[in-house]
């Protein structure tokens, strides 16, 4: 295991310093360094805050901004943060407009925000948005269903951007759940991951291999399969969203390649194109793009495809304004 | 009628997290088969900072679970953090007035545990989860107490029913958490959180036989 | 070598496609597809042009646009382009005020783009920056001195600024070559590249190895090192860079931290943390900041140190908007 | 006095490209142990273009060699298309207008080459690039004809001096191209650039050898 890392124990907590460090202008530590919010906070604005595991940098600290975002949680890597992170930006961020959370669907975030919201209720109005976006655990056809994954970029940037509108909490949180059918991600991995305390990688591949239906918490996906060309794996995670997307007249597509770590541009810009090309054959013109690094798994090499089917409505909230680290646009 | 002392019986959470502490490894291990391999860390820094927060201070068995679940629910995150943090609360709560723990109150505090995992997880046995430990080691007791054995017997068959549970989630597929996307493939391996659950279940457990009056 | 990839000969053909695709509305392709440009030329600016070998993206592509470069082109991986697509370059983006050609100082690229100037020199006005802010090279004490590395990106946005304020071809060239004394970069890597052509690393590193002082062609470095803690790398990369930059009163810095290609954002700002604490205790305070993977060697994992002292003026000029689709602020 | 047809013997090129297509894996693998390992791609493509273009037609060496530098210098970009794109220009010019190729003008084109790979490139013998191949056999060339040796006798050493040539590069420490950043760890191997070289002159001169009459 090669990383650019002091310690394992310190690993998450230096490399958040450095964030908060390179985008002073947009945002700063919470107290106790428990959360990290926007600089300036909107009075009276819904505060929107998310938070997970560490290890999916530049998410969701990288999308703290104007148009996104008002407060972040970090937990260990992999590891929900705790209820006292997240009341802490509760207190932080609530400018009296009550917050909205957003969280991505797995256990351990969903318990952690639940408990946050049940200790902090009494004091503040809160509300949850649980992000469901990911194909392969929908599989098993139980149980808690989608995992979150990239598609929580969408749905932070599309609530974010009505946020700075003036939208209520209860239509924020009918917005960000609105998107629930119509968007979908799948994620293909080239290699595992060695998770920094552990020093094991959570699975190996051999040089002919590569796992499909991967998450973003390094675990294995959902089958193992002979690696391929970009064509034939990008083709297959393409097909197997579309097939399971609700497609409906008049929505406008924005597609979404977004890289798991270790994969490089070029990469992911080859694998945009062979999406494009497909989601297109299928009757589907790509309307919005959005291809880079912005949900990772560590440093695992690999990457997710998103579609996701807009309004009007939504297509107007996904180009409106963000002033974030990782997204940013006028 | 058996039964415990609750003052001074909070050393029975320093032995609980000795016993997290020497398996850290190993439950990382079985962790890392189908999920991100993190258990063993998670379970040793919470249960570590609770032992050295406690160790010595010949607290209540109550102040002492207390202490651990204010501890693991807002210090340790995760999925464990809650989960534990839940159970031992309520343990603690169950034991909170109590001077003597009979098999009585053992028992209702047993359920509190489970009823307050149910409530925030929301798993059922079979998902291959900490339940598939947890309910048939609370059946065993209860069952074991109807039946008219002693507390200690019936400390005995909880723990044993704990572990066969443990060793079942080997044939299960996970429907719940990390390993869920698995599938089939989460078959053959042992679920981390149940194994943990064992081990606590068997602390737990054996602390109270020691001291049983 | 695992790589999102169909075959050798069409990658980096596949992968400029898909850039364009994304970024639509920053750039389209020229005639023939010999080189990218703006959608939207400014008459009578002086047109900044580059380009280089595949294998660096987002450079130089993703720096076209507003406040920026006007055009690039792409040649094969690692090879430079052709004097005949510079050429095409030039003819597509000189709207009157002639061009301004920004090469990284290597043999392969100089040649190339001195043919073409030579070429096209008798129908536009052309000159030439060389940007050469390595620091490894410049150890062998003589030859063709330092290459141009990551510091390519801030010669860019500088001239880029100034070009879009008005600046003649003259001043331009003044201003990019001005930076020379004054910046500095340095590079490591924890393994090698593979070339997808020839399906070979270029080195290889064993688990406890890395290389210290590499380019970005995939080249060894200077010295093959024990693999270390992120603060000894980053420690000796700032002290070797501050002990070669030309520190003078008044001077602003600029710290850049910028990925291989196959390094986390995660590990990037951990980095960065390290190298501004170590730049800032010579006491050299950092007042402006960029981290993230913008100049890469293919997927290598490692990253680069850049830091740079500016003038107020140029301080300005890195301040002022750019609109492209790697760089974007207001 | 020996000479060679200027007429119809462009099939010399078409040689050339043979020889370098067939040792592209070799040019690319001591390529790589200094450099980006790309020179066997990047030469072989080059010249196998040119080859497919001139294959049959009969042409002057003249005109194959204007095509081949006009092919390189325009299509192959790196640092290889702009040094024997001049190279073979220049050699295309100083033959342009000649029927009979005598040793004089054998000599002529060398050197006009040279200078222009030197103008472009401003390498000196020593650094470790194609130049330590090239320049040692135009001196030997040029030796033996001021020596009174036939031009076949010249021709045979020129290829003898550009081997040595090239095996001089083991030995020298690169101080211009991608491998000058090793410094001294460019030791011990064959310099990419200087190997084609080597290559290209064998087939030009024994070509040249084999038309004379
Ligand atoms: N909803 C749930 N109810 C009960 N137990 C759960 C639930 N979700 C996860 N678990 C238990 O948590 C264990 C994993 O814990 P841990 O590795 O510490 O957290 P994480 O999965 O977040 O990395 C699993 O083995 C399982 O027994
Ligand atoms: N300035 C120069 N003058 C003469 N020869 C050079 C010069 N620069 C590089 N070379 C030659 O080019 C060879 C490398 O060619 P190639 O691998 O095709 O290009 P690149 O180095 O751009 O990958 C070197 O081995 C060296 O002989
Ligand atoms: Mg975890
Ligand atoms: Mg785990
Ligand atoms: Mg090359
Ligand atoms: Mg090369």
């Amino acid at each position: 295991m090669k990383k650019f890392m002091n310690t394992a124990e310190t690993m998450v907590a230096e490399s958040v310093e450095g964030f908060v460090r390179a985008h002073e202008a947009f945002v700063v530590f919470g107290a106790e360094r428990k959360c990290i919010r926007r600089r300036h906070l909107t009075l009276g604005k819904v505060a929107l805050i998310s938070g997970g595991g560490a290890g999916h940098e530049p998410m969701h600290i990288g999308f703290i901004g104007q148009g996104m975002l008002d407060a972040a949680c970090v937990g260990h890597i992999f590891t929900s943060p705790t209820p006292s992170q997240i009341i802490a930006a509760i207190e932080e961020a609530d400018t009296g407009a009550g917050c909205l959370l957003v969280v991505k669907n797995y256990d351990g975030d969903l318990m952690n925000f639940e408990m946050a919201i049940e200790m902090a209720g009494d004091r503040h109005s809160l509300d949850m948005v649980v992000v469901s976006d990911d194909i392969e655990t929908s599989r098993t056809g139980e149980g808690r269903g989608r995992r979150g994954v990239a598609g929580t970029l969408i749905v932070e940037k599309l609530i974010g951007a009505a946020a700075e509108r003036g939208m209520s909490l209860a239509e924020l949180k009918q917005l960000g759940e609105g998107l629930n059918r119509r968007y979908r991600s799948m994620g293909v991995a080239l290699n595992g991951v060695t998770v920094p305390q552990t020093e094991r990688k959570t699975f190996a591949l051999g040089p002919g291999e590569m796992e499909m239906g991967v998450g973003i918490h390094g675990e294995p996906g959902h089958v193992r399969q002979p690696f391929a060309a970009a064509d034939a794996i990008i083709g297959h995670l393409c097909e197997t969203i579309a097939d399971d997307i609700a497609a409906a007249p008049g929505m406008r597509a924005l597609l979404f390649v977004n890289g798991l770590g270790g994969t490089p541009p070029a990469e992911l810009y080859l694998a945009y194109n062979s999406a494009r090309r497909f989601i297109e054959e299928r009757g589907i013109p790509i309307e919005r793009s959005l291809v880079g690094t912005y949900v990772t798994s560590l440093d695992m090499q690999g990457l997710s495809v998103t579609l996701a089917l807009l309004t009007d409505e939504e297509i107007a909230l996904w180009d409106a304004p963000v002033a974030t680290a990782a997204l940013r646009w006028p | 009628m058996q039964k415990m002392n609750n003052s001074a019986a909070g050393e029975i959470v320093v032995s609980m997290a000795r016993a997290i502490i020497d398996n850290r490894a190993y439950l990382s291990e079985i962790d890392g088969k189908i999920g991100d391999g993190d258990h063993g860390i998670n379970m040793a820094k919470g249960f570590g900072l609770v032992a050295d927060r406690i160790r010595g201070k010949e607290l209540s068995l109550a102040k002492a679970l207390e202490t651990l679940g204010t501890v693991l629910m807002t210090e340790i995150g995760g999925s464990m953090g809650p989960l534990y943090g839940v159970m031992f609360t309520e343990f603690a709560q169950q034991i909170d007035q109590v001077d003597q723990i009979d098999s009585k109150t053992f028992s209702r505090m047993l359920h509190a545990g489970l009823t307050g995992i149910q409530e925030i997880g929301s798993a059922k046995v079979g998902d291959k989860t900490l339940l598939d430990t947890l309910v048939p080691a609370v059946e065993a007791f209860d069952k074991a107490t109807s039946e008219g054995k002693s507390f200690d017997e019936a400390l005995e068959l909880l723990v044993a029913a704990a572990e066969s549970g443990r060793d079942s989630t080997v044939n299960l597929i996970a429907r719940i958490g990390r390993a869920s996307r698995l599938g089939e493939r989460s078959l053959g391996v042992l679920d981390a959180g149940a194994t943990s659950c064992a081990l606590i279940l068997k602390e737990l457990s054996e602390g109270t036989r020691d001291r049983l009056q």
